[in-house]
């Protein structure tokens, strides 16, 4: 299956892009996580701490556990710091 | 097992905007005193403090396709909590310097209570769910602001009663 | 030019307007907005609401001699309790139509937090404290608007505990 | 001693003026109103219910119990509706 990953704010920063389309056999978003972290050294840098990472899929908050289901795109990025 | 009754459909329609340019905030105030049943208009603006007086520029990031959505979301949460006659949110992104606005949220009411209590919810939803991220250029370099303990928990006391 | 020496409580001089003519809610604010250390702007804005549909005018009477200075006073009890940067108390009196700004209360501080406490705090003050009195024209003649007892309820929650 | 009494709002409207000297030996604000009541039906009619009157000394909100003191200004008004 096909997703389109985003990142932003450090993580797009540590990653070194903001977007890419993913092929993964991920069934949560934390596995996705894993397969991401397992690719080069920049993504387990950027993915050290989940603690500090939040997500979206398809641009709703959801926690790391989150089924993949048919989501099309996933993003990455800090807490966020509007207002 | 019964059935919650439906809660009424807000009748109010969110002004939601995200945008590089600065806004006017007597305009957006002037929009929501609309109406012959609106008493109260609360507004509230966030602007780029300059904390240690040595920043330079302020760069605001957000998601295109999820920010106004998140923001929608809010609001319409907020219209359903208490009784509004309108509700705004603005939001910039892009580059900003020290004393530019970042944003604001309005709300507009019968009475004072509801419109002081939602933009504050509004203000407590916004810097936690919405999906934006400031980076300060100082002189001794970039970095990105971190999101305090306080505004998380600042969420706390909006699930912990009921709204009135 | 660096001075990271953090300032003490800045004294702040209560901008006091009681007058018949409209006012500017974005000057207003825009003033509120000045200095390096404001990040937040709250303001509460008061309309002439046509509760029951046939209201024609709302001449508001107040008391010269008193006035300026009730005002005054509330504005240095929020500002003696908050740390604010700014305060504006707008109250218009004389002949008012339906839809008309009555009056409005500014606050500006580093936190959200403290411009809105303070904000809702001079509303609550203002409401039974301030020497104003509304009277409205209908159809069926005119009448002294009753004072509300929650608005002089509304004054024990500054009293019960600390402002923080 | 005399001291300038004003009326606001209905209690002006009852009284049917909006200030006058008076000269009075009252102790307190409740003295002063008995002797108010006394004078004529109107002020009887405007000071009926003290409950619905507020009471400023120079222009400071004081209980009615409030001595006079030297003080040159008495204002009656009914609760206050600004905001």
């Amino acid at each position: 299956m096909k997703v389109r990953v985003l990142y932003f704010a450090w993580l797009r920063e540590r990653i070194g892009l903001g977007r890419e389309e993913v092929e993964t056999s991920a069934e949560t978003v934390a596995d996705l996580v894993e397969e991401l972290r397992a690719r080069e050294e920049r993504y387990a840098a950027a993915f050290a701490d989940m603690g500090a990472v939040r997500c979206a899929l398809d641009q709703e908050l959801v926690p790391l556990e989150t089924s993949l289901g048919d989501a099309r795109e996933v993003a990455f990025f800090p807490p966020m710091t509007g207002g | 097992m019964s059935n919650p009754s439906p809660s009424p459909a807000p009748q109010v329609s969110p002004r939601i905007v995200v945008t590089e340019a600065d806004f006017d905030l007597g305009a957006e105030a002037a929009r929501l005193e609309a109406g012959s049943d609106t008493g109260a208009v609360v507004t509230f603006t966030g602007r780029v403090r300059d904390v240690s007086g040595g920043l330079r520029r302020m760069t605001i990031e957000h998601y295109p396709g999820m920010t106004e959505k998140a923001l929608r979301t809010i609001a319409e949460e907020a219209a359903e909590r208490w009784p509004l006659s309108g509700v705004t949110i603005v939001h910039r992104h892009g580059a900003l310097s020290p004393g530019d606005r970042i944003m604001m949220v309005g709300t507009a009411s019968r009475h004072r209570d509801a419109a002081f209590a939602a933009a504050s919810f509004l203000m407590d939803y916004l810097k936690s769910r919405a999906p934006f991220w400031k980076k300060e250029e100082t002189a001794d370099g970039m970095g990105w602001v971190a999101a305090r303990e306080a505004d998380e928990a600042a969420l706390d006391r909006w699930r912990d009663r009921d709204a009135d």
